[in-house]
């Protein structure tokens, strides 16, 4: 019953084949959608370019990342130890999660002027908001048998959460971090639209207007890659800590 | 002394206890033995305040208390060990909940280990071991609470003959050299008798006490004592009926 | 370092910026006492919303959406201009038989800007005699729903850039300009700053629109020696589009630095009249009087 | 130690008070972050309006979580049956969270026209991807114990999938689907920039391009009170689902 | 009929299985008795294919095959039970994974109910009845898989004296009117001895045979007969050898 991992090779090849002859086929102009043969010549004939800007991208995502960990992972205990707090806090997370972009810029500026911080900032809004959901779901997915046999250890609610449960939503929290690091490429293109000079996302938007579809798309393989490791790096991270499965 | 007066618990239309009364001398070995599903679960539960919403009172030390939680160890029909620690660590967790030292708790894991036929895996994931192995880890983290009151939900049904000997052998120690107050729940007749300074004979749901039989006869016992051979087939025989009618 | 003035451009930069590029590149700004920043927004009205706040000291900004964000009560007064005449247009394929704005009479027309280019088309339509028409929002897909014939028109297209991209692509485009058409003319990129601002830094702003003046009047004079200056300045920048797109926009750069009231009231009104803003506008009170 | 449900309304009042006083001691001026006083009343005051376009924003995003659903649960299932087939798709799944939307709007408009379907096509790529990523985990980390069980019942793929995997992964499937409610809202008004002429997002647009923004924030209002609404529900539906926690 | 020959086995550095041979006859009654933790449950593993990469052969029926995966009903030391189906419909669960006619299989559930004393806890959820309910209905799944061979592992160790004996005798039947060849651990020696056509006596970790009784006595015995309590102590004798070697 098992599949060859021939079947990895097959599908990848099979969609790419599929965009490459629709992008023939049909008389679909090339800024319109590019076909992917296209998009991977520019995606390596103009590398430096693009290279230069995912390095700012690339930063701006790490510490997005790590800005979005250190809050869902405060958030989500918060809100666990107490049911009445996430009660008050949810409707601002989701809340959160409904303001867009356009509507702070200007805010975001203020705040956090034109340097990083401010995209930054943008990409852990998105990152953090799955993370902190699975997070607590985990949490609250805890077997009662074990809270109890806490209870009877006396375990303070700091030694509960780090020695039942934290390794218990560990699961959880992964398959969270991956849908944040996922969403962390988009999460700072959104964050470079706040005035930025430089960076993937201030290049797709110039490429855009300038209509080089092209490399607004070799710029979204250059992220998705970027993405793809991100998620492969978590994957690493899951198999080490998450042992005992 | 434990004293449980007028214990009553029903859960949705299904009567589990109806009013039940006991006394367990301090430092004495109490065994209850039952039917199963009789309920008796759910009166450790109860006296450790794990089922919520008792009606009846409990008296520890001539004090009516609330619950147990602080003063008594318990250990679960579930081994309830933590999946992701090893069986050293899992029984490390009581000493680790009170802050304890860890070098005299380790010390005391270490022994017990040896005692219990554990050595050699200490490092070992629970998955990783027998169910027997699972249950005599489990025992040795409730002998490391540090309690006045042990409680134990057949805490030796997965063990063969010979270890089971043993373990009875090394609780009687605890309560003789550690003047524990034990209350143990078993299925097996001729362990109760081995142990018990007081056997309680359980009826079907709803629970009441059927009879109470102190043993005076000195520890160790022999199982083939004439005496007690006589008492288990009398004991088999007030279960049988009360299974028949 | 002279006096520090932050500026917030409309767009990222481009040709239609090149004067500023220009001045930067010669030293003028510093030669006035300036120091002048550069900044680009995330979007159109950032530069109106930051000006008001007092974040920033100057904006590029649009004649129409400075009045509209007069008019909702923002302190912002337009101090100069950059381009004087109107860049937006009605841009369609050059072989669809289009000829005169009643040709578009029954067809679907896209519109950029929800808020302000779909009240526009709809002026431009009633003026035009195009009775029946399906408005469409293709928000930033110009070229692309032109293009894939998905609308026949598109209200918001820059005469002087969307012509050249799309022609890049081997596109041709004509387009109706809406002051030939009954529209009021106005000036489509304006410098904007706030009464806060010009209570404290009256002396620099007017220096500033003196340097710019200046540096239109160069770039017109010699056109090849600024598009240079603004590729030293802008390294990355598309050469082949841009210079394409600088020699259509050359012409339109501003004679001068006076902003008509008159003008500017006729505009106002017209915005009343078609809903753009709520109430009446007196033009005095969006232009700043040089000292 | 349970904490009195006014903690709720302490905290939403106080975050409400915070920022309504930061609007009003700090300049801030109501262009940039209007006070939440002045948010209610537009919010209220312009109710007919933003009723209607919310319908409209309604429907696209509860047709957008009924689409992404659909795929979300195909695709996981489908990649948790094939390793290779997971490989494959995964670059793919990510890849489609890196694409801003101004990339494919032409694309999306072309394909799915000016209509709703353009707008719930947007949404549901936002939808699915969390509410993916989660199921799968969530059917991987089902217990070998129960696998090798239904391997020695000889279970067919499908019904292993019906009577095990799929309740195991509820909870999971919850916690995604709870990420993808929430951003379903941004969703449907991200498709709404890609052209529209009614809806939230579109309202948001012309109201910030007349610098409206006190309508702006209230449209935001409304998304959110949107998205708890439909994360109640969510929640509703869980403590219904998974009526065995 | 089912040979065991040559198999060995070993986790990590830890030998578990040295080199053993089992017969068990068709349609009779096998009983393994062993140390706690000396292989036992490997063993069953290593049979129905659930530890994989064993060394050594398995014949059934004279074919040598695979694995039993196929022919075996197998009831594992844990209950896994499925937390999220009553009572009943675990015990439906191998008939539903058949395929098979469910108002038989429900009838032939609901008559084992009845004997293994479960009736009226049909809709009960495993985690609302006591541990020796949840054995009794893991027991009751096993024996609804129809297949020639079981498999059990310690059935009876979380039950009272009594249902205990009423359950053996129930084995008894099984074996006896349909024709099972059933293969059973199991700790209580008393236990062995009622029912074993062939009792195995496991050694300690790495496990061999250490002798093999066969008892020709017909069933049903009786505890008290004095052959079988000579036994009894030869047995408990060979072990506490074993243990304290
Ligand atoms: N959460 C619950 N909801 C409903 N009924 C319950 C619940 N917990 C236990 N019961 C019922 O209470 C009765 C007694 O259960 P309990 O676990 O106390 O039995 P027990 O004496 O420990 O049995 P065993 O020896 O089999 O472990 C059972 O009939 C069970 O169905
Ligand atoms: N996955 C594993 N990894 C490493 N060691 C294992 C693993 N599974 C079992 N073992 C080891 O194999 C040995 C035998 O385990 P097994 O479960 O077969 O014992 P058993 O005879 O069934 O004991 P019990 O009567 O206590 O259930 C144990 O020492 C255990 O530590
Ligand atoms: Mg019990
Ligand atoms: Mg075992």
């Amino acid at each position: 019953m098992k599949a060859a991992p021939g079947i990895a090779l097959a599908v990848a090849f099979s969609i790419l084949a599929a965009w490459e002859a629709s992008c023939r086929l049909i008389p679909l102009p090339d800024f319109i959608l590019p076909p992917p043969s296209a998009i991977a010549v520019t995606a390596v004939a103009r590398a430096p370019l693009l290279a230069a800007n995912a390095m700012v991208t690339g930063l701006e995502i790490v510490a997005g990342i790590g800005l979005a960990l250190a809050v869902a992972v405060a958030l989500a205990t918060a809100m666990f130890a107490s049911r009445p707090l996430e009660r008050a806090l949810a409707p601002f997370l989701i809340a959160s999660q409904a303001v867009p972009v356009f509507a702070i810029a200007p805010l975001l500026v203020i705040w956090f002027g034109y340097g990083p911080a401010s995209k930054v900032v943008m990409a852990a809004v998105i990152i953090f908001f799955p993370i902190t959901v699975s997070l607590l779901e985990g949490f609250k997915s805890c077997d009662p048998g074990y809270r109890i046999l806490f209870r009877l250890m006396g375990a303070s609610f700091g030694r509960r959460l780090r020695y039942l449960y934290w390794p218990w939503a560990l699961p959880y929290f992964f398959a969270g971090l991956k849908v944040g690091v996922s969403v962390a490429t988009i999460g700072a293109v959104i964050g470079e639209w706040v005035g930025s000079q430089a960076g993937l996302g201030y290049l797709m938007i110039q490429a855009n207007a300038r209509l080089q579809v092209d490399l607004v798309f070799a710029a979204i393989v250059w992220l998705s890659l970027m993405g793809v490791g991100l998620w492969a790096l978590v994957g690493l991270l899951e198999r080490r800590w998450v042992y005992w499965k | 002394m434990l004293e449980i007066i007028g214990i009553r618990h029903g859960f949705r239309d299904l009567a589990v206890i109806g009013r039940m009364d006991l006394r367990a001398a301090g430092g004495g070995f109490t065994v209850l033995i039952g039917p199963s599903g009789c309920g008796k679960t759910t009166l450790f539960n109860i006296l450790t305040g794990v089922v919520p919403g008792q009606r009846g009172r409990i008296v520890w030390q001539g004090r009516q208390v609330e619950h147990l939680e602080q003063t008594a160890a318990y250990m679960q029909q579930k081994d309830l060990l933590l999946p992701w620690c090893s069986l050293l660590e899992n029984a490390l967790l009581p000493a680790r909940m009170d802050g304890r030292n860890l070098e005299e708790a380790r010390r005391q894991a270490g022994e017990l280990f040896i005692r219990l036929g554990l050595e050699g895996f200490e490092d070992y994931l629970p998955a990783e071991v027998s169910g027997g192995m699972r249950q005599r880890c489990a025992l040795v983290r409730t002998l490391m609470f540090q309690r006045p009151l042990v409680l134990l939900d057949e805490p030796l049904s997965a063990l063969d003959a010979i270890t089971r000997r043993s373990l009875q052998s090394m609780l009687l120690l605890l309560q003789q050299d550690f003047a524990k107050t034990i209350v143990m729940i078993t299925h097996d007749v001729e362990e109760a008798l081995l142990l018990a300074d007081r056997l309680v004979i359980l009826s079907r749901r709803p629970m009441r006490v059927m009879e109470t039989i102190d043993l005076d006869s000195p520890k160790p016992r022999r199982a083939s004592d004439p005496e007690l051979l006589r008492l288990r087939e009398r004991i088999l025989d007030v279960l049988q009926q009360e299974l028949v009618l | 370092a002279g006096r520090h003035l932050s500026l917030m451009l409309d767009w990222f930069p481009n040709v239609d910026h090149l004067p500023l590029y220009l001045a930067r590149d010669q030293g003028m700004f510093r030669a006035a006492g300036l120091d002048v920043e550069i900044l680009s927004p995330s979007e159109t009205t950032d530069g109106l919303k930051l000006v008001a706040a007092g974040k920033v000291d100057l904006a590029v900004s649009y004649q129409p959406q400075t009045i509209m964000a007069a008019a909702r009560g923002l302190k912002v007064r337009a101090v100069g201009r950059l381009v004087g005449h109107p860049l937006t247009t009605i841009l369609f394929l050059r072989d669809k038989g289009i000829e005169k704005p009643s040709d578009l009479d029954g067809k679907r027309i896209g519109y950029t800007v929800a808020g302000l280019m779909d009240v526009l088309l709809d002026a431009f339509a009633k003026l035009n005699g195009i009775c029946r028409y399906r408005p469409v929002n293709v928000g930033f897909a110009i070229a692309q729903s032109l293009a894939a014939g998905k609308v026949d028109a598109v209200m918001g297209g820059f005469k002087t850039y969307e012509t050249v991209t799309m022609a890049a692509k081997g596109i041709q485009t004509s387009y109706f300009e809406l002051e030939k058409h009954g529209i009021p003319d106005y000036d489509e990129l304006v410098f904007v700053s706030s009464d806060r601002v010009l209570a404290q830094k009256a002396g620099a702003v007017a220096n500033f629109v003196k340097v710019v003046e200046q540096a239109i009047g160069k770039v017109k004079a010699d056109p090849d020696r600024a598009l240079a200056a603004y590729f030293r300045q802008l390294p990355d920048a598309d050469r082949r589009i841009e210079t394409a797109a600088f020699r259509l926009t050359l012409p339109y750069f501003a004679e001068n630095q006076v902003l008509e009231n008159d003008r500017w009231q006729r505009f106002a009104d017209f915005a009343r009249a078609n809903g753009l803003i709520d109430a009446g506008l007196p033009a005095s009170r969006v232009i700043w009087q040089r000292p």
